[in-house]
């Protein structure tokens, strides 16, 4: 049986909608843990044992260098 | 005398017909729209005057051999364009509050159910024998409510080249027209009490994480979805370029004088598409009608879909965030903040309503690279 | 030993003809004259090593695959690359002198005679059997009595290709020329007191009129002569965005690196249609002879318009601006300054020629125009 | 009859310069046409009864602007 | 659900191959190799990245009517972007210290034994049976030990298309390793006495000697080897515009907008050849052992030329600065400079080496020149 | 005969080398030649009988220009 031209757009609403939200959700996953393994390596990099509050002045001094 | 006879019959108050008259005249709206409105300036002048030439009686110019049908087979048809501005528009965007805050990529998930919703009216009006659209075209309406112009170009281009004149007409309008499309939705959609949520300030991002976005952003593409791998992989490349430090001055030439130049050329291609014969039709009066139903339902899902994300979240988030899901860079995101502001002045969502922008760039590519290999 | 044979035949040495020769020493004058004599530098120092590149025996870059001749096929047989520098020419100029003053569009038309004059001649002299012109190949050759190369490469691109070559030397070197061949013209052709004549200052130009001159001169363009709608239509668009404050952006790409880069390879590819077996011809030399009358001619019969319009106008008009209807901008507005402050040396003629020096832009493209429609 | 090449280059010769006038002449009216229409806007824009004085005061001042 | 199915079939996880992971990996590695340890940062960067986005399954981007695939064709097989980047090369290069010390033009023909001897290297491995180079192949080869990136690319493009990326990542890898390849080199070839040997200063260079260097250059190419006049006629044209002073706008364009530009392209239409099913292959690994060989012979012989030349010149050489002679502009003139310090801390060698450094770029397109001519 | 590819090769590199150091060394005499004039033209365009000095003076100075 033929699918009417209708039914086809539906499907690929379903479909595609789908894939959008699959997608984002597996690169939400994957920036949570880039993000995690690149703050826990800038962390290690910048000396054992550093706190939470180095962390962030870090952070704060990498940005700040950004703004070139 | 022959001669001046030949110079009357080529002359254009011979030969111009009442559509070419026509579409002078909403070139030159556009152009209007473009200077004195200040509306997408950079695209709407560049096609509107690239459509005037094109509507001059006579002269091969948007044909054959001609300067702006060039740059429409070298640049449109192949696809170089919108993948080069995608390139530009790689290297121009900061997506640090998108690295942030993750989550907002739903929101940017959200807005693309205005494309969908689209194709999907595109197809009842043919299935109601209204209009004739095959599912390529109807694919190709659709994106325009990515509300992202290389996106719908390019898509056009590979999938509907004959529509692509209209899809870049209402694309470019209507995300000029997003400060005046958006607010009566928001404010329908959203409480007072929703519309005054503060946000939390972003926590600042490492430059390694900057760097290595893009290249995680491609592999994912790559392994899951490349067939919209050259959009999204252009615009990886740009950012790539921009955030790690040692090309600048590759990065700043395409900022500057190449996304310029192809700029130009690009709107002098897509007003090539202008031309009377191809652009007053029926079709073209549809495209417009339902990319402003597209606009309308991509905002109101980023919206829904900002309520529904806010009751999850532990951190609480302003829905109007989600409006800017939709794409339209960065215009979304500020009319998401001037709506803001004007329910609690002490409410700077700028930077909040950014990531869902830029999401719903990486959306709409998203949506196409689906629409392309599905329907082609 | 067969490889050193083969180096040996491959080399300049064995291979190169007496007109190579000549033809490296005539394109080794083109740079002196730019470089040390500053003459037309952007055009003569590319066009001239261009020519040497393409006098190199035995190797291919200036024929077959080679890099200046796919500039040549891409950028000149398809006309993009006078178009777009055109549109750079265009996002230059000021139009204000020109709308502060309009009449001084009558001398930018009169001047446009030693273009047709020309035409004439190189008719006559094929009725005389000295030459053997076609009405394509007189109505290219003209043209250099326009003053304006990209007009001149255009023209010659599309009605003449073969001739192309000697008409773009011809017209960048009669306009580097101009300080030496306008002067005694201008002095035989006016009197001390006609010379000493001061004229009142320009009004000031509104920004609406600026942005909206463009547009006006390209609809009079599209119903009136839709075959110089390519030309005027891109000075046009590159005005539009100069004036109009919204795409600055592009503008100044446009204005920079875009014009520099066209600029480099329209030099390159006109340099390779210098090579000796085309160039040298007597068609080339009678090309040169009829290029310089058609400056003569040009320069007089602005003279002359400007001594007319002096006597119908009400405020005084200074014939020398005249001369500068021939265009050759800016170099023979500053010639009329010159001039003009040798006889009274209070008077700054500049900003008053900057009139005609654009009409004579705007009135070559017309012709332009003409000639196209008439002879293709 | 065959027109000879010299009489289609006069007849060229005419028309063109002929045109290249008409051309110019209608740019001219357009040019004028289009000056009056546009300072006319630009005084009633900025106030009622906008004196000579006040056009080309603004005129200026709009061109002071433009030097950026 | 068939469209699911269809989705599934085309995703990189279903399509995938072990070969394009591998390459995958290798291309991140280029890009950690051009961010991280700043080697050769714009090519490696921009060819990593196009090796990237061709490795990714089921996509049509370095292939067919891809952007990729277009760059290559357009750019790579007609010899126009490394034409373009060698323009560029020579407006950026200043010849002050080679015409201060011409003889140093000796360590720079020296150092291009590296390039016959891989040449050699390669017909050898061909003898023995290990691999099967044809002459144009063996000779496409050689070119890495020209070090230099677009004279090796627009050799390989005409000589061995299919080799291109192995040569072109040889090429630049080997460039950025020269930190680390030369100064065991150095120091073994070199007594600590030689290379605390302190060099004269070098006199000041007029203006005229600059501007009629690469005219002189370029009519000994066309008389001697109009084979290297495509590659050294850019070179001197891009130098002329630099010296001139008369076209600073061109030279300016040249230097930044559009020598970025073609890198841009370059980089990705390099990238489009490390496809897996071309690149993973036994010849890529010979090529990547030849061209190792190819630097440090190439060094070894500069440094030999150098020692010659101190006992033979009456001002002393410190026989460093011969290894500069391999090109690989600037890096091998610093490393020189480096190693000279070391032994001598007030020994600054880095103009002396300048000298050698950029005749190295002259010897392997004269090279490359050769080569093109007999293999072709 | 044939000649066997190491032949051609062996051969190629020495007409190579050959060219190489020929051109090169062609390059060397022009340059020599093309800076004595140039500097020779220098002085004389400086005024008559400028010494030594006046010439690295007179570079110097152009270099200095230079420097813009
Ligand atoms: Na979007
Ligand atoms: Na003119
Ligand atoms: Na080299």
């Amino acid at each position: 049986m033929e699918t009417s031209l209708l039914d086809q757009g539906v499907t690929l609403m379903i479909v595609g909608m789908g894939t959008v939200f699959v997608f984002l959700a597996m690169l939400v996953l994957a920036m949570l843990t880039m993000s995690a393994i690149a703050i826990r390596f800038s962390s290690e990099a910048s000396g054992d044992g550093a706190s939470d509050e180095e962390v962030a002045a870090i952070s704060a001094a990498i940005a700040q260098h950004r703004k070139r | 005398m022959e001669v001046l006879q030949q110079i009357w019959t080529g002359s254009g108050l011979y030969q111009i017909t009442g559509d070419q008259l026509a579409m002078l005249g909403v070139c030159l709206l556009m152009l209007y729209l473009g200077i004195v409105k200040k509306f997408e300036p950079l695209l709407l002048v560049t096609i509107g005057f690239g459509g005037l030439l094109s509507n001059i009686p006579g002269v091969e110019i948007a044909t054959g051999d001609g300067l702006l049908h060039l740059a429409y087979v070298m640049g449109i048809e192949t696809g170089a364009f919108p993948l080069i501005i995608f390139m530009g528009v790689g290297a121009l965007t900061d997506f640090g509050p998108l690295l942030a805050n993750p989550k907002t990529l739903f929101l940017g998930a959200a807005a693309q159910f205005g494309i969908f919703a689209t194709l999907l009216g595109a197809l009842g009006l043919t299935e109601l024998g209204i209009m004739d659209f095959s599912l390529r075209e109807a694919a190709a309406i659709g994106i325009i409510g990515g509300a992202d112009g290389p996106t719908a170009i390019y898509v056009a281009g590979q999938l509907a080249p004959h529509l692509l004149g209209a899809i870049a007409v209402a694309a470019y309008s209507y995300m000029a027209l997003v400060p005046i499309i958006q607010p009566p939705i928001m404010k329908l959609l959203t409480t007072e009490a929703e519309r005054r949520i503060e946000m939390v300030q972003l926590r600042e991002v490492t430059k390694a994480e900057r760097i290595i976005f893009p290249l995680v952003l491609l592999l994912l593409v790559a392994l899951l979805l490349p067939s919209a791998a050259p959009l999204l992989g252009m615009l990886c490349f740009g950012n790539l370029m921009r955030e790690c430090g040692v090309v600048d001055r590759l990065s700043d030439t395409t900022q500057n004088s190449l996304i310029n130049i192809v700029t130009i050329f690009l709107g002098l291609a897509v007003g090539s598409k202008l031309r009377a014969e191809q652009f007053l039709d029926w079709s073209t009066l549809s495209i417009l009608l339902l990319g402003m139903v597209a606009f309308a339902i991509g905002t109101a899902s980023g919206l829904l879909m900002g309520k529904l994300l806010n009751k999850l979240s532990k951190t609480p988030i302003n829905p109007l965030i989600g409006a800017a899901g939709v794409s339209a860079v960065p215009m979304a995101a500020r009319v998401a903040n001037k709506v803001g502001l004007e329910a609690n002045p002490q409410n700077i969502l700028l930077m909040h309503a950014m990531g869902p922008n830029v999401a719903g760039v990486i959306g709409s590519a998203v949506a196409a690279g689906i629409m392309i290999m599905v329907a082609s």
